[in-house]
């Protein structure tokens, strides 16, 4: 484990700052949290190996992964 | 130095291999094969040691990791170990050991004087007392009851010994090395999948060990040693002696300790006293036994009161008789196995007392044939002797009374599989009716269960059971099975009826040994509404003691099921965690203490700078000089102001290769840095730098740093020391999260570069001198902010001219393994100059004069706009943190901003962490209107300055104020003034 | 001045002392002070087209899996997606130069010769010693001669990968640090392999 | 029922038989004025304020296990006030007062133990870090000291100044903090609010709410619907689960925090320490134990239990900083789940839904709020304001910007 870092919730997406309500959905996306009991699709960062940003999807009940992929929609490996 | 009265014949210990030891001071022998229980079983030591709370003798009442009693600080000086059970320390010859929790002696303890107070003493009494006068709690009560409360001393010097970790991958873990676990790694073993049998025991073999078993025709501990070779002969078999398998975590992974020097009187040269392993296994087979559970009954821990299978263990595997004239109580056939054994050994059997009307003819038989005096429907109500057991009474069916003369009570009240690992990763044991305990249920996917962990307490049961699981575990891998006969063996008797507690008992019957938790302390919590076994847990102190409740929890959970009337499946109990037995705490940091807590980072020129004498600092993990001391300066403040004047006055030399140096390449790179970046990055000429300030998300500031274009498409961005990794792994989210569509590639090139800052008016002399003709860097050739790579003296270099200190200033980089010639080639071009290395305190005097931000002021609570960056923000481009920079509370005008600070009275000192409070204004929270982030001492300018967040801090420039420090005794009046103290015009870093 | 030339200074300098019993060392280690080194990660879709090039231009591909390539003493060793440590036997610094050119616009590529410090490490009980900080399974079936991983050992990051065997139970590994640990790593390297004995070739 | 010595000394010539339970274990009632949702710390001293400062006992306490099986019955029990930032500080110091006179309050020993917190400084940045913070409280009136290497040597002789990777610089040391005896401020204030009437209702688990025109008007339980016209949670590491019953999501996110005990040992560490460089923190219990502690796993979880790197974290950091522990042998871990919030400070407020109050956000800090948490929490349900002390625990802060980030590290829950 201590070789990734947590981050947050896979659904984050950067709002679009142009938007007229870029505040409020900058501070939506920023500190509102979905939180579930259950199965979480959330971000891990390879730090201490290869840097690389993933998808995870963990039950934060068990601890179970069920599966994960690179976060980079580009990446292809 | 006395015999051993109570060695019988038999058992497994090596005779030939005399060990000698000491217990409380006084000399004893025993052999290798030893437990310190056993061997002082074998020297007749009954009394070993006093119970928590009215320090009741006790006496060793297991063979095993459960025992509740025998505890013992083991070893001597800084080596000294509290609270060894003796029952599992194996002995080596000078072993060392005393016995705790009594004052002055084990003999005559000033502490029993707690059981004549015992009527207090009850669960929970000090919440109910001890609250008048408040006061009275920190002086009087509360450092009685810490003196009173705890068990052995720890010796307060360092750990000498050395710890390790390891990690180990196998296909199947096997833990517990009786007859199911060596059938289950034969099983596996035999598949060729990798095995990793372990046990906590030093002899495999389990109750194979204890216990006058046959297996295929043989005695059971010939066959556990036949089991053995053949696993020893698999090279894809580890088995591992004296390990414990201590929890079960995420990931099919297994904490495991194993004690690799224990045995010896000090670890050999070159070896650990343990090892931590974490072992990735992809499918275990737990097998690690049952618990037999006493009984709770008046006097039932006298010591000579032990648990009936644990006085078969000393008879057939120590070859130790614990008592001369034994009586044998029990609710379970397993008794009766303790009653043979002891027959076959020749020790005197007093009476067998059973619970239960005996049904089972074979049984009632086997007594009748030793004439042994039988009790059927019987139990013990008392026991006698002072710190011994003399005798015992016990009511038969018809309400008769006996009084029976016995130095060894053998208890035996039934088995509790010990399943804690199969909790661990959160699964929750059922209760069996059929077998009156808690038996695992729906253990982890990856754990099976085999032998008497699952209840069926038979051998032919753990032989098969051990078999299938190990076989099916390998099967399951894919490996192929040659299925087995089953082994035969000879018949068990295992029923039992649960006899948990002799109500007719007056005395103080213990559930809990070793923390006195007894049947009236249950009941006490019953009435008191602590119901929930939990609740029971936290109240009583029920099963938190160092055993964690092995030979206590379920009876005291069974006695609180009787008192409310529910069933035992209602009641539950409380849940296991690791470790299943306790573990040093220095196995589990093992290499990481002392100075290898963290790894240490040095520069290239780190051992050049060792030369010179420097006093280091920390910087994350790097080592960096912090100023270089001179003969005849006796504080570091004369060195600092002698390296500060050096570098204003003709040149110095710091070494700045910690900072963060990331490659930022890519056709997209530019628009990147406009991104993460405050200001514009994407229009900076090749060959230039820029500095730049970078947001979090929030808004607020995450770092800062220069950036250099090399190329089209190649920049080289500075960072912090302290944040080069965090804005590493921000830059990587942005590249590959927000925004995959950029064509950029990051890389960390820190470490390819040593790099040393070269400041003051003299700098492009000595430059001059070093580089000849490789570069040109005068003013014309190689502005300010102007960058360059060449080749130098062979080798490729970077030169940057920036400046961190507000002189004529350069960095230069070469490759990592020329960085200390580098640093040596500077001096020797700067000779003539007297060029004069600096460390991070004047490089921290110099920036703090010029009013440049850092560490004190990069805090991570503070905005642009807050340290006088605000008008960096652009207006033309988004970029990270732009829209949350926005809140009001960002933007409110009255936030602490940037300011200079002078003591108005020159001569006073000030220090960062003081408050800035108006002039003559009272001293209380609703008058504090900031801070001093960074203060120096000023040789130029001849007094101390500041850098402080004061509200509206900028528009203040000239009020008197007031910079309160009570925690070091400071209160001084200062000047706020512009945060430029030095060269504002900025004349000298262009000159 | 400008004609002297600079002195290096290995990053394992004064730190290589043999531990234990060596006369039949469990482990024996030396540095590689003779090696170019780079990173090199494929731009933005064009992991595909790196390869091609490598593979045009040095005969090997760099691989796409948690393994090394190698031809010519020049080795691609994979540390992620579309991401390679390149390792070039004869040391100067031109290697990055020479790959930007030979990759062109499929690749970035950064000069790491002097960045990372790599140690050669062999003997029978190499595993034993690694499996005191490096949480990967190394078991011959599971990590072939061939293999590579980027991961942490006992706190520092390396990266790792197995060359052919010297000798049967000889296996060879190349382990690559940050240079700036070098001290740490040898203190940890040290004590774990101490009970084996550790020998160290010049 | 009183509790005095001489309670217990006149109990013990009746054998104990007399004794009542400490708190009446209730049936759930069809309607109360307020429904406190949570029998933790929190509820419990929520219900205990109700009763006693405003008069409202008709309040139930609605627990899904038994009273404390959360946070409150599995934190490492340190208590201090030594808060750098406005909101932060004079909360925590309301919270030191009323720990202060815990016992004669509720009528129960909390063994509230004020043997001062040292927290250890490694660097000259660090040290004028603590300078700041313990300047801050002593301008709120807390008591601070800033002790040098010496200073620090003389309170805890053992700890490793020879051969550390980061040496001790000094520490910031708060005499009146301390520790308290987790469980039994569980029970003294469930002893406290059961003798106004409070009913402390276990073994009932909310699992939604009565809306009745956009606003609650009670809560659906596994013991049925109970109504009351004004609710509070105060469930710690299941606000989320609770808020999304709700309708609504709040800034925190839920983490595993692992503690340790060790063998119980004759008294060695006299105060807490806290290391600066690393993760751990320590105290001795009165029974024995060291209890310690370090940095959460890190990930989101409801598990309540941990990992092995964070175990290994946390005693290299103890070796590190106290190796004459190392013989001493860890008995016991556990783990809690932790209401982290977005920037590392709680939430008292009301919820985005009318007649709903939240009590969240308290990370792993919160056990030293308890007192004060249930004071204000109490306060804003009875009046329908903010108490005074608590208003910059707002939920709408993240949406003003007036965060209270004591670490510096922005919306990064797992960092705070
Ligand atoms: C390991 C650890 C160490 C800590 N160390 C410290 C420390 O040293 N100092 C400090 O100040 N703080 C510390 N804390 C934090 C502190 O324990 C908590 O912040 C505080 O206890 C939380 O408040 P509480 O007591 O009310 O929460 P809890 O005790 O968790 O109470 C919440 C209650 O709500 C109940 N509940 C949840 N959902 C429902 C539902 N749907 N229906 C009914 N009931 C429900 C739960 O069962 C629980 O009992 C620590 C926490 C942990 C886990
Ligand atoms: N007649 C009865 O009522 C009764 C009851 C219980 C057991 N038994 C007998 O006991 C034997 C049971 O065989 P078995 O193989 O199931 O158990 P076992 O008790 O023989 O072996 C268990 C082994 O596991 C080890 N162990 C336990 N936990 C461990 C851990 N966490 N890490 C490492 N090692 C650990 C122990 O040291 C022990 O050697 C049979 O002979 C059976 O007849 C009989
Ligand atoms: C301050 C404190 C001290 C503790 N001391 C002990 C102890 O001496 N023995 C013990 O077994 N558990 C001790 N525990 C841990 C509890 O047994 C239990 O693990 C913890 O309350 C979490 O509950 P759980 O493990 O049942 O989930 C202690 C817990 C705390 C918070
Ligand atoms: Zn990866």
């Amino acid at each position: 484990m201590h070789e990734f870092t947590y981050l947050g919730d896979a659904a984050y997406r950067r709002p679009d700052p142009q938007a007229p309500d870029a505040l409020e959905a900058f501070v939506e996306a920023v500190h509102t949290r979905v939180n579930p009991a259950g199965i979480h699709e959330e971000l891990w960062y390879h730090g201490s190996g290869c840097r690389s940003w993933l998808k995870v999807r963990r039950d934060t009940r068990t601890h179970e992964i069920h599966g994960a992929s690179f976060a980079n929609p580009e990446t292809t490996r | 130095m006395s015999g051993q009265p109570n060695r019988i014949a038999g058992g497994l210990v090596e005779r030939s291999r005399t060990l000698a030891f000491t217990f409380d001071g006084k000399a004893y022998i025993g052999h290798e094969g030893d437990t310190l229980a056993s061997a002082l079983l074998a020297n007749g030591v009954k009394l070993v040691g006093r119970s928590f709370k009215y320090h009741r003798p006790r006496g060793i009442m297991t063979a095993g990791p459960e025992e509740p009693n025998a505890l013992v600080e083991l070893r001597t000086g800084a080596r000294r170990e509290p609270n060894t059970k003796a029952t599992v320390a194996e002995l080596y010859d000078g072993l060392d050991a005393q016995s705790q929790n009594r004052w002055p002696s084990l003999d005559f303890d000033v502490g029993a004087v707690n059981s004549l107070l015992s009527p207090f003493f009850v669960a929970g009494f000090y919440y109910k007392t001890f609250m008048w006068p408040a006061s009275f709690w920190e002086k009087i009560y509360e450092p009685a009851i810490r003196r009173a409360a705890g068990l052995g001393r720890v010796s307060m010097e360092a750990d000498p010994d050395h710890y390790e970790k390891a990690y180990a991958y196998c296909d199947v873990l096997v833990i517990g090395a009786g007859p199911a676990g060596l059938a289950a790694a034969l099983a596996a073993g035999r598949s060729g999948a990798r095995v990793i049998l372990a046990d906590e025991d030093f002899s495999f073999g389990g109750r194979l060990l204890g216990d006058r078993r046959e297996v295929a025709g043989m005695a059971g501990s010939d066959w556990a040693g036949q089991a053995v070779a053949e696993l020893a002969s698999l090279p894809n078999v580890r088995l591992m002696r004296r390990t414990t398998v201590f929890g079960a975590y995420d990931g099919n992974e297994f904490g495991l300790l194993e004690r690799v020097s224990d045995h010896l009187p000090v670890p050999p040269r070159h070896l650990p006293r343990q090892r931590m392993w974490r072992v990735v296994a992809r499918r275990a087979v737990l097998a690690s036994g049952a618990i037999e559970r006493p009984i709770a009954f008046g006097g039932n821990d006298r010591p000579g009161v032990m648990t009936a299978s644990a006085v078969r263990t000393y008879v057939n595997r120590f070859g130790v008789a614990p008592g001369r004239r034994v009586t044998v109580f029990t609710s379970s056939d397993d008794g009766w196995r303790t009653v043979a054994d002891l027959r076959s050994a020749g020790v005197a059997i007093e009476a067998v007392i059973d619970s239960r009307r005996v049904t089972n003819e074979a049984l009632r038989e086997s007594a009748a044939k030793g004439g042994t005096r039988l009790i059927e429907g019987g139990s013990v109500i008392a026991t006698k002797g002072a710190k011994a057991l003399s005798s015992i009474t016990v009511a038969d069916a018809n309400g008769g009374t006996h009084e029976i003369t016995t130095d060894c009570l053998a208890v035996s009240g039934g088995f509790n599989p010990n399943l804690a690992v199969t909790t661990h990763l959160g699964g929750k044991p059922r209760w069996s009716d059929d077998v009156s305990a808690f038996v695992p249920s729906n253990p982890p996917a990856h754990i099976t269960v085999a032998g008497s962990v699952t209840g069926r307490y038979g051998l032919a049961d753990a032989l098969r059971d051990g078999a299938t699981a190990g076989a099916d575990a390998a099967a399951g891998l894919g490996f192929a099975i040659t299925p087995a006969e089953p082994l035969p063996c000879d018949d068990d008797h295992v029923a039992v009826s649960p006899l948990w507690h002799v109500a007719a008992s007056k005395e103080k019957a213990f559930v809990d040994f070793q923390h006195d938790v007894t049947v009236s302390d249950v009941a006490l919590a019953e009435r008191e509404g602590f119901r929930a076994v939990e609740l029971l847990k936290r109240y009583t102190t029920l099963g938190m003691a160092t055993d964690q409740g092995k030979t206590s929890a379920v009876t005291g959970h069974a006695i609180m099921a009787a008192l409310t009337g529910q069933p035992m499946e209602k009641v539950g109990t409380t849940v296991a965690r690791p470790p299943y037995t306790p573990v040093a705490i220095a196995a589990l940091a093992g290499h990481h203490r002392g100075k290898d807590f963290k790894p240490t980072r040095l520069t290239a020129g780190h051992a050049w700078a060792v030369r010179q004498g420097a006093v280091f600092t920390e910087a994350g993990q790097w080592l960096r000089a912090q100023w270089f001391p001179r003969p005849g300066e006796t504080d570091w403040l004369q060195s600092v102001n002698r390296e500060v004047k050096a570098v204003r006055e003709s040149v110095g030399i710091c070494d700045v290769s910690t900072l963060g140096k990331i490659d930022i390449q890519g056709p997209d790179a530019g628009e990147f840095l406009n991104r993460v970046y405050i200001n514009a990055f994407a229009k900076l000429a090749i060959g230039k730098a820029r500095y730049g300030v970078m947001l979090r998300e929030d808004g607020f500031v995450m770092d800062d740093g220069t950036t250099a274009r090399f190329g089209e498409t190649h920049y080289v961005m500075s960072t912090t020391t302290a944040n080069a990794g965090p804005v590493m792994m921000h830059l990587e989210f942005c590249r590959q999260v927000l925004w995959p569509e950029l064509d950029v590639q990051l890389v960390s090139v820190t470490e390819q570069w040593s790099q040393y800052a070269m400041a003051g008016p003299n700098a492009r002399r000595v430059l001059e001198r070093l580089l000849g003709d490789a570069l040109d860097v005068s003013n014309e050739a190689f502005p300010f902010m102007g960058v360059a790579e060449f080749a130098w003296r062979g080798v490729p270099t970077r030169l940057f001219r920036i400046s961190f200190s507000g002189e004529l200033a350069y960095e230069i980089a070469v490759p990592a393994r020329y960085g200390e010639a580098l640093v040596e080639a500077l001096m020797e071009a700067g000779r003539d100059w007297d060029i004069t290395p600096y460390g991070t305190e004047a490089l921290s005097v110099m920036r703090i004069e010029k009013g440049h931000v850092a560490g004190g002021e990069l805090n991570g609570q503070t905005t642009a706009a807050d340290l006088g960056l605000g008008r960096m923000m652009s207006t033309k481009k988004d970029f990270i943190g732009r829209v949350l920079a926005g809140r009001p509370g960002l933007a409110d005008p009255d936030r602490p901003t940037l300011v200079g600070v002078k003591p108005v009275d020159p001569s006073q000192r000030i220090r960062a962490g003081a408050h800035v409070l108006g002039k003559g204004a009272e001293a209380v929270i609703a008058n504090d209107e900031g801070y001093l982030t960074s203060v120096a001492h000023s040789p130029i300018l001849g007094h101390w300055i500041g850098l402080a967040l004061v509200k509206r801090g900028p528009e203040r420039h000239g009020e008197i104020m007031r910079a309160y420090d009570p925690v070091r005794g400071g209160d001084t009046e200062v000047e706020l003034c512009s945060p430029v103290f030095y060269d504002p015009e900025g004349t000298k870093h262009h000159g | 001045m400008a004609d002297v030339t600079l002195s290096a200074r290995p990053a394992f300098h004064g730190l290589m002392m043999p531990v234990g019993e060596v006369s039949a060392p469990g482990v024996r280690v030396s540095e590689r002070t003779d090696l170019s080194l780079a990173t090199v990660i494929a731009r933005r879709g064009r992991g595909a087209a790196a390869r091609e090039a490598a593979a045009t231009r040095y005969g090997l591909t760099p691989p796409d899996r948690a393994m090394w390539a190698a031809a010519d003493g020049l080795t691609f060793v994979s540390t992620g997606p579309d991401a390679w440590f390149a390792v070039r036997e004869g040391g100067g610094y031109e290697l990055a130069g020479e790959l930007r050119s030979a990759l062109g616009e499929a690749a970035s590529v950064s000069d790491q010769t002097d960045g990372y410090a790599v140690l050669w490490l062999s003997g029978p009980r190499i595993r034993d010693v690694f499996a005191k900080g490096i949480h990967l399974d190394l078991h011959p079936d599971v990590f072939p001669v061939g293999a590579a991983a980027v991961t942490d050992a006992a706190h520092i990051g390396v990266i790792l990968w197995r060359l052919a065997d010297r000798a049967a139970d000889e296996p060879v590994f190349e382990v690559a640090i940050f240079r700036s640990y070098a001290g740490s790593f040898w203190r940890w390297l040290s004590s774990s392999a101490a009970e084996f004995g550790l020998a160290v070739d010049a | 029922m009183r509790y005095s010595g001489f309670s217990v000394f006149m109990q013990a010539l009746n054998r104990h038989k007399g004794w009542k339970p400490t708190w009446r274990d209730a049936a759930p009632k069809p309607s109360y004025d307020v429904i406190i949702i949570g029998g933790g710390g929190h509820g419990l001293a929520t219900a205990h304020y109700l009763a006693k400062v405003h008069g409202i006992t008709n309040v139930a306490v609605i627990e899904k296990g038994w009273i404390g099986s959360g946070n409150a019955g599995r934190n490492t029990t340190i208590i201090r006030s030594n808060y750098l930032l406005p909101g932060n500080e004079a909360f925590y110091e309301l919270s030191m007062k009323l720990w202060e006179g815990l016992e004669q309050d509720v009528n129960y020993n909390a063994m509230v133990s004020q043997r001062g917190v040292l927290n250890l400084c490694h660097t000259d940045a660090q040290r004028d870090a603590f300078a700041r913070r313990g300047n801050s409280m002593r301008l709120h009136g807390a008591d601070a000291e800033l002790l040098d290497p010496e200073g620090v040597r003389k309170l805890v002789p053992f700890l490793n100044f020879d051969d550390a990777r980061f040496p001790i610089k000094g520490g910031l040391f708060q005499p009146r903090g301390g520790t308290a005896r987790h469980d039994a401020v569980v029970w003294g204030y469930a002893h406290a609010a059961s003798e106004r009437g409070v009913d402390i209702v276990q073994n009932c688990e909310v699992t939604g709410f009565l809306r009745e025109g956009g606003r609650v008007v009670g809560i659906e339980t596994s013991r049925g619907t109970i109504r009351a016209n004004k609710i509070g949670m105060a469930v710690a590491g299941n606000s989320g689960r609770v808020a999304e019953m709700a309708g609504f999501r709040l800034p925190i996110e839920s983490h595993v925090l692992q503690a340790f005990v060790s063998e119980a040992i004759k008294p060695m560490i006299p105060t807490v320490v806290t290391y600066g460089a690393g993760h751990f923190y320590i105290s001795q219990s009165d029974k024995g134990g060291l209890v310690f502690g370090g940095d959460i796993d890190g990930y989101n979880s409801y598990a309540q239990r941990g990992n092995l790197p964070t175990v290994e974290d946390v005693c290299e950091g103890g070796m590190s900083l106290m190796p004459a522990i190392g013989r001493v042998r860890l008995l016991r871990s556990w783990g809690g789940i932790m209401d982290m919030s977005m920037d590392g400070s709680p939430i008292i407020d009301h919820s985005p839904v009318d007649g709903l109050y939240v009590n969240s956000g308290w990370c792993y800090g919160g056990f030293k709020a308890t007192p004060a948490s249930g004071f204000c929490f109490a306060h804003l349900i009875a009046t329908g304001r903010m108490h005074e002390t608590a208003t910059a625990y707002r939920l709408d802060r993240f949406a003003t910007g007036h965060v209270i980030d004591e670490k510096g590290v922005g919306a990064r829950p797992n960092l705070h």
